[in-house]
């Protein structure tokens, strides 16, 4: 059934805004659940893949034959095992995808899969792969957007001409797209301004780092059916996308969701999954493969690394007059980095009369990046946050005010076009403003760094089944996995519909045979979108069993009411009927109870977040603290708020290493310097303070429950308030991430040649 | 592979005696991931940690015996050790996270023969011995002299270090080691720094070592530092010449962990706080107070 | 090659198996006993979701050959739970929303518990510290770090 | 039929003649794309491929089918991808 009806906001609840413990939540602490490379079938092979050790070569050849020969080994695919999609007329992403999967004729980054083997044990899947020869033909490598838009730049797509430049260029080069956003006249906007400043800024590849490296399992059966186990963050996607580069029907391929460890939008795409299904199809038996540590690094989505150019005018009343905005976005080796996203999210959280936004999406010898969490804002937010604050202290202003000053408010023509609805970036400003940690007092070679950000949400389709069991609990069945405590969500909102207690739905992430179509968990839309799906459903079983009470009552239905779980009689003596009466006795009242709601989500609240830095700087060593975090955020109605705050501290922790000390370290060769968790800093415990939170809550008013998503705003200020901080404790403006001892200590050591 | 757990140190020698490729362990923990990144699995392995001798710490009144594979957690859960040699004990007890210092030992950090190893100057400036066995018997050499270079040592093949000696710390003496690292834990030293100081009664610097890490092929002793100290007050005029000698020590890299000229910068400032905490350390010792909080201050990560 | 026989004990019961003598014990729990609650995040012992005791230590079982573990006592997370009473620390993150995707729960869980067996009410700091070793990339630690005391809290408060 | 106020990007002003803003008549979504072709031949294809529509404020993938009131304004922008 799809129903696409006007939500109506329901004030005075019962379960959503509680904090009950999720429903999943004993699996997970006794070590039960079961994760990517958790499962293990009767008969299973385990896969080892065999990857580029350079960053860009011809593949001269490629042969497997006394790999072929090792001991266990079952079998063997290359990129000649999997269809040629630009020949069969694919889409440019689908040819791209299939070539991320697996080499063709090209490697394009260290760690560019080439081949891959199913043997008896991991030991000897990888002795087999090692066993491959593989002949390369070197071709000069570009990794970074300056090397790759320089001109003479070796290409790593013979014959990409950039797209949205008119009229479109005759040479091919490395820039995939070009975007573009403008409002009003520039040279005027300068003009009035009586303060413009100019800077510029670069941010390195950081990774999501979600701990469980990928994992697949799949199993072909002889009938050309197959089944996937695999932890990521849309099932369905998996399903789409693996289908799409083995050319197959969609409806071939059942995928079951593992519980996944982490994603952070890094797995809302394919690695391992067509790879796991050729070499079960090709061998007879299930295959598995997980990557190790290092494969995860190399080979998977970081984010963009960038440089953004920013000019910003501010007249002494502290309003922003002007913004010419200049952006080239690494994508890795294929086009599709989140330029786009960045250039609508840059200057959104401000009314701007006149601006000029121009980016860049462009490939590079690195791993093609993949979504991180708001993708594209952190570092667009970083250059104009940093700028921001910087105009502030240039007119003497508080950083807030101005903020205030200048805040998109309902009604204000966003950058990217359209107008905002009802927002909250002023609400999360004056929470800022008006909480105590802001008037703390700062020691010696401390400081204190704000900064705001944006983040649209999603809506998209999502399916949701509810059934009334005989005993009148609910299981509910959605296809959205749970990534951050969204089935406990998700029982709230049925509970909270249907007037039960939380403990009563159960709510299970269900394969893709078993429940309808959902988009991936991502773009913070899980409990908007999905939760709405739960809650049409949940209210068509309340209109269905206030129809099956009337029956019973032999009553019109309008005398029938649902109150807090049962059907009442308001004009009569009737006993109220509960679920669980009301389920016995289905078989006389018409079957069994239970209804499916799918739709795609409209209206998905902007995301607004303010935070708050302190920090302290050695100005001897350049090490950074990090001593006190304030954030403050938008999230709509809190359905769970613990898991809110969750969300909100986790994206805050993930932007501060990206401000000082994650990055991806590439030696000369191309080769990645720091594919570990050793080198590859991500915070730990003893390097942070508890993050304190402030839920702000402005209702949106297109979702029943007034939910904005808040899995991804929290990660677009962190970087520019930890900057602003440590700009402030050192006095000199640090522009580059990450904001490393060396480079800290560097800035302090010129500032102090200057005196 | 085939895994031996010798449980003396002479069927230990002659099982290596007999089995020229077999790697001797402790800890495990960077051999395993060494594997894990390629280097070759050896045919055999033979685990330390199972013969009596190498797993201890034992005192008496000449100083102190450490087998080479006691884990370091043993050594930071020794008080008495501690107090003596806080300086050692907390270079041991950075070596990693607690998971790890349950496994991680100082033969095992010194054999490693990384540069950036936390124990080795700590174990330098205290003048500690290695007591190495092999078929031949054994002998004893400082620990200065094991390291070779970026991993390599003096030691032959069939050798093992069985034991560390530590001499008692004479009078109004204390040791301090402090490390840089970006974050506060897990990590690997950018620079690190050793110093053991001893006092004269008038509180000047009687005696003075100090050892670098991480900012040369091995760590380094800094000899016109501690020249710059001896017989002299402990001030702004002698730790400024401190500085100036450690960053004249440096040999440094440029890696992915750092820089040369941050290293080189860095090593004097945290030779000179080394200097400075163990100097508060052994005035501290004396029971005279010199105005200064007993309380040793967070080296964890070289800031105070 | 053939199999090295292996006999330990592991969340109070004896367990013996055939396992490689080159394989970590993390791979050995999982793969050869079927302990799939210990995780590997890593296996360079950068992350602790392998976190166990042997022998009564944190440790983390990826830098573990197998056979050391011979006559070796384990507790893995499946441990931690006594029949059918959650330990205090599972039930603190439950309460506490101390897990989002559960992946490094495990590993967290038993480095807590080693924390509060030797140091029964630690600091924040102190927490903070002896968790450093167990990386999470979901929660900033901070929810997590509360329910290790909250659970120290509890566990003081039952025994006084 | 409602009119409706369209607001178009920066990179289809080629096919406008650097019109950015137009007002054209249209039952639904799908309607006015075939009218906005219709006036700048072209347009339409550059509208269906990856792009998302706003109506009034709110932001809608796959809305082809979308009504649109009177008076609406309507911006296209790119799809996006979420993490």
């Amino acid at each position: 059934m799809t129903v696409t009806e006007e939500p109506t906001l329901q004030p005075g609840y019962k379960q959503v805004g509680s904090r009950p413990i999720r429903p999943d939540g004993v699996e997970k602490v006794t070590g039960k659940a079961r994760f990517g490379a958790d499962l293990y079938l009767p008969g299973m092979l385990y896969g080892s893949v065999l990857r580029s050790p350079v960053a860009h070569a011809k593949i001269v050849s490629i042969d497997t034959t006394a790999a072929a020969q090792m001991p266990g080994v079952k079998a063997i695919v290359t990129g000649d095992d999997f269809p040629d999609l630009a020949a069969s007329g694919g889409r440019p992403d689908q040819v791209f995808l299939s070539q991320n999967i697996i080499a063709r004729d090209k490697v394009l980054y260290e760690g560019h899969v080439v081949a891959a083997v199913a043997a008896g044990s991991v030991k000897q899947a990888k002795a087999a792969a090692d066993a491959i020869v593989v002949e390369y033909e070197a071709i000069d490598h570009v990794l970074t957007v300056d090397e790759a838009m320089a001109d003479g730049a070796p290409l790593l797509h013979a014959g990409m001409i950039t797209r949205g430049v008119d009229p479109a260029p005759e040479e091919p080069s490395n820039v995939a797209n070009r975007i573009v956003h403008e409002r009003g006249d520039l040279d005027k906007g300068f003009a009035d301004a009586d303060v413009v400043i100019e800077r510029e800024y670069t941010t390195k590849p950081v990774h999501q780092g979600y701990i469980e490296p990928h994992a697949a399992v799949a199993d072909v059966n002889l009938d050309g059916r197959a089944s996937l186990w695999c932890s990521s963050q849309g099932h369905f996607s998996m399903r789409t996308l693996t289908a799409s580069v083995l050319g197959w029907d969609a409806s071939r391929l059942k995928v079951t969701p593992a519980e996944i460890g982490g994603g952070f939008g890094g797995k809302t795409t394919i690695y391992l999954e067509p790879l796991a299904v050729a070499l079960s199809s090709k061998a007879g038996h299930p295959v598995k493969l997980v990557m190790n540590r290092d494969e995860v690094f190399k080979a998977t989505g970081p984010a963009s690394g960038t440089r953004i150019k920013v000019k910003m005018g501010v007249n002494n009343d502290g309003m922003l007059t002007a913004a010419d905005i200049w952006m080239a976005f690494e994508a890795g080796a294929f086009p599709g980095s989140p330029v786009g996203a960045a250039g609508m999210t840059i200057i959104a959280p401000y009314d701007i009369p006149n601006f000029f936004v121009e980016g860049f999406d462009v490939v590079v010898n690195k791993p093609k990046v993949a979504a991180y969490r708001a993708p594209g804002a952190p570092m667009a937010a970083f250059a104009v946050e940093s700028m921001v604050d910087e105009l502030a202290l240039a007119i003497d202003m508080d950083p807030v005010e101005l903020r205030l000053k200048n805040a998109a408010i309902e009604g204000t023509q966003a950058s990217y076009g359209p107008k905002f609805a009802r927002i909250g970036f002023v609400e999360t400003l004056e929470a800022i403003r008006d909480h105590d940690h802001y008037q703390a007092e700062l020691g010696p070679n401390q400081g204190r760094g704000i900064a705001s950000g944006f983040w649209f949400n999603a809506g998209m389709n999502s399916s949701a089944t509810v059934h009334v069991n005989e005993d009148g609990n609910l299981t509910v069945l959605v296809g959205s996995p749970d990534i951050g405590g969204s089935r406990a969500s998700m029982a709230l909102m049925a509970a909270e519909v249907l007037g039960i207690g939380y403990e009563r739905v159960n709510p299970i992430v269900a394969d893709t045979e078993a429940v309808g179509f959902n988009d991936v968990t991502g773009g913070s839309r899980v409990t908007t979108a999905t939760g709405a799906a739960v809650i049409q459903a949940c209210e068509t079983i309340k209109t269905d069993l206030l129809a099956r009470a009337a029956k019973t009552w032999d009553v019109p239905i309008d005398e029938v009411e649902w109150v807090d779980g049962q059907a009442q009689h308001t004009k009569g003596s009737e006993t109220p009927l509960s679920l669980a009466k009301l389920a016995a006795a289905w078989g006389r009242t018409g079957g069994p109870i239970s209804a499916t709601a799918a739709l795609n989500s409209r209206g998905a609240g902007a995301g607004f977040s303010t935070q708050m830095c302190d920090v302290e700087v050695d100005p001897e060593t350049g090490v950074v603290t990090v001593l006190r975090f304030t954030t403050a955020q938008d999230a709509g109605t809190a359905i769970h708020p613990s898991y809110v705050e969750g969300q909100m501290q986790g994206g805050v922790v993930q932007g501060i290493g990206w401000a000082l000390n994650e990055e991806y370290v590439h030696n000369d060769d191309g080769t990645l310097a720091n594919a570990s968790f050793l080198d590859y800093r991500i915070p730990v415990a003893s390097d942070l303070p508890m993050i304190d939170t402030v839920i702000v809550e402005v209702p949106n008013p297109a979702h029943p429950f007034g939910v904005r998503g808040v899995g991804e705003t929290g990660i677009v200020p962190p970087l520019a308030a930890v900057a602003n901080a440590v700009s402030a404790a050192t006095g000199c403006r640090h522009l580059n991430l990450p904001m490393s001892p060396i480079v800290v200590l560097e800035a302090i050591n010129q500032r102090n040649e200057k005196g | 592979m085939n895994y031996l757990a010798p449980t003396s140190v002479e069927e230990a020698t002659s099982l290596l005696a007999e089995q020229p490729g077999a790697v001797v362990f402790a800890g495990a923990t960077d051999v395993i991931p060494q594997i894990r990144a390629g280097r070759p699995q050896p045919d055999t392995m033979v685990d330390l940690k199972k013969i009596d001798r190498l797993v201890g710490v034992a005192g008496n009144d000449q100083g102190w015996t450490i087998g080479a594979a006691t884990p370091t957690a043993r050594l930071t859960g020794n008080d008495e050790l501690t107090a003596e040699f806080p300086g050692l004990s907390e270079a041991a007890g950075l070596i990693g996270s607690d998971q790890i210092q349950s496994r991680s030992s100082l033969g095992g950090n010194l054999c490693n023969a990384s540069p950036a190893a936390d124990s080795v100057p700590a174990m330098i400036v205290n003048g500690m011995r290695a007591v190495i066995a092999s078929a031949d018997g054994t002998r004893t050499i400082p620990v200065a002299d094991v390291v070779t270079g970026p991993g390599s040592t003096s030691l032959a093949d069939g050798e093992f270090i069985v034991e560390f000696e530590l001499d008692r710390a004479p009078a109004n003496t204390a040791d301090a080691y402090l490390r840089i690292i970006p974050r506060t834990e897990m990590d690997i030293a950018i620079v690190g720094a050793g110093a053991r100081i001893t006092l004269d009664e008038a509180g000047n610097c009687a005696a003075a070592t100090i050892a670098l890490g991480a900012v040369a092929p091995t760590a380094v002793r800094v000899t016109d530092a501690e020249a710059a100290l001896t017989g002299k007050p402990i001030n702004d005029e002698t730790l400024a010449a401190v500085v100036a000698a450690a960053s004249a020590a440096c040999n440094p890299i440029d890696d992915k962990r750092g820089t040369i000229a941050y290293r080189r910068q860095v090593a004097g400032v945290l030779a000179k706080r080394a200097v400075k905490a163990a100097a508060e350390r052994a005035a501290a010792t004396n029971g005279s107070n010199n105005g200064k909080s007993s309380n040793s201050p967070d080296l964890s990560n070289g800031a105070q | 090659m053939s199999r090295t026989h292996l006999t330990c004990t592991i969340n109070g019961d004896e367990v013996e198996f055939l396992t490689e003598a080159d394989t970590s014990l993390l791979n050995a729990l999982r793969d050869d006993v079927g302990l799939t609650g210990v995780k590997e995040g890593c296996g360079t012992g950068d992350c602790g979701a392998c976190s166990i005791m042997l022998d009564g230590q944190l440790t983390n079982s990826c830098l573990v050959f197998a056979p050391e573990a011979q006559n070796a006592d384990i507790t893995t997370v499946e441990g931690l739970a006594e029949s059918d009473v959650l330990h205090p620390l599972q039930q603190t993150f439950l309460e506490g929303a101390a897990l989002q995707c559960g992946i490094c729960t495990p590993g967290f869980l038993v480095a807590a518990k080693a924390l509060l067996d030797n140091n029964p009410s630690p600091t924040e700091t102190e927490v903070r510290y002896a968790l450093a070793g167990n990386l999470c990339r979901c929660t900033g630690y901070d929810k997590i770090v509360r329910s290790v005391l909250d659970a120290a809290a509890a566990m003081n408060g039952a025994s006084s | 039929m409602a009119t409706v106020k369209v607001q178009l990007a920066a990179a289809v002003r080629s096919l406008t003649n650097g019109e950015s803003k137009v007002e054209i008549e249209a039952e639904n979504v799908q309607g006015l794309i075939k009218a906005l072709d219709e006036r700048f031949p072209g347009l339409g294809e550059m509208l269906s491929e990856g792009t998302s529509i706003a109506i009034n404020g709110t932001i809608m993938a796959d809305a082809i089918y979308e009504s649109l009131p009177d008076g609406a304004e309507v911006h296209f922008l790119p799809t996006l991808a979420g993490g």
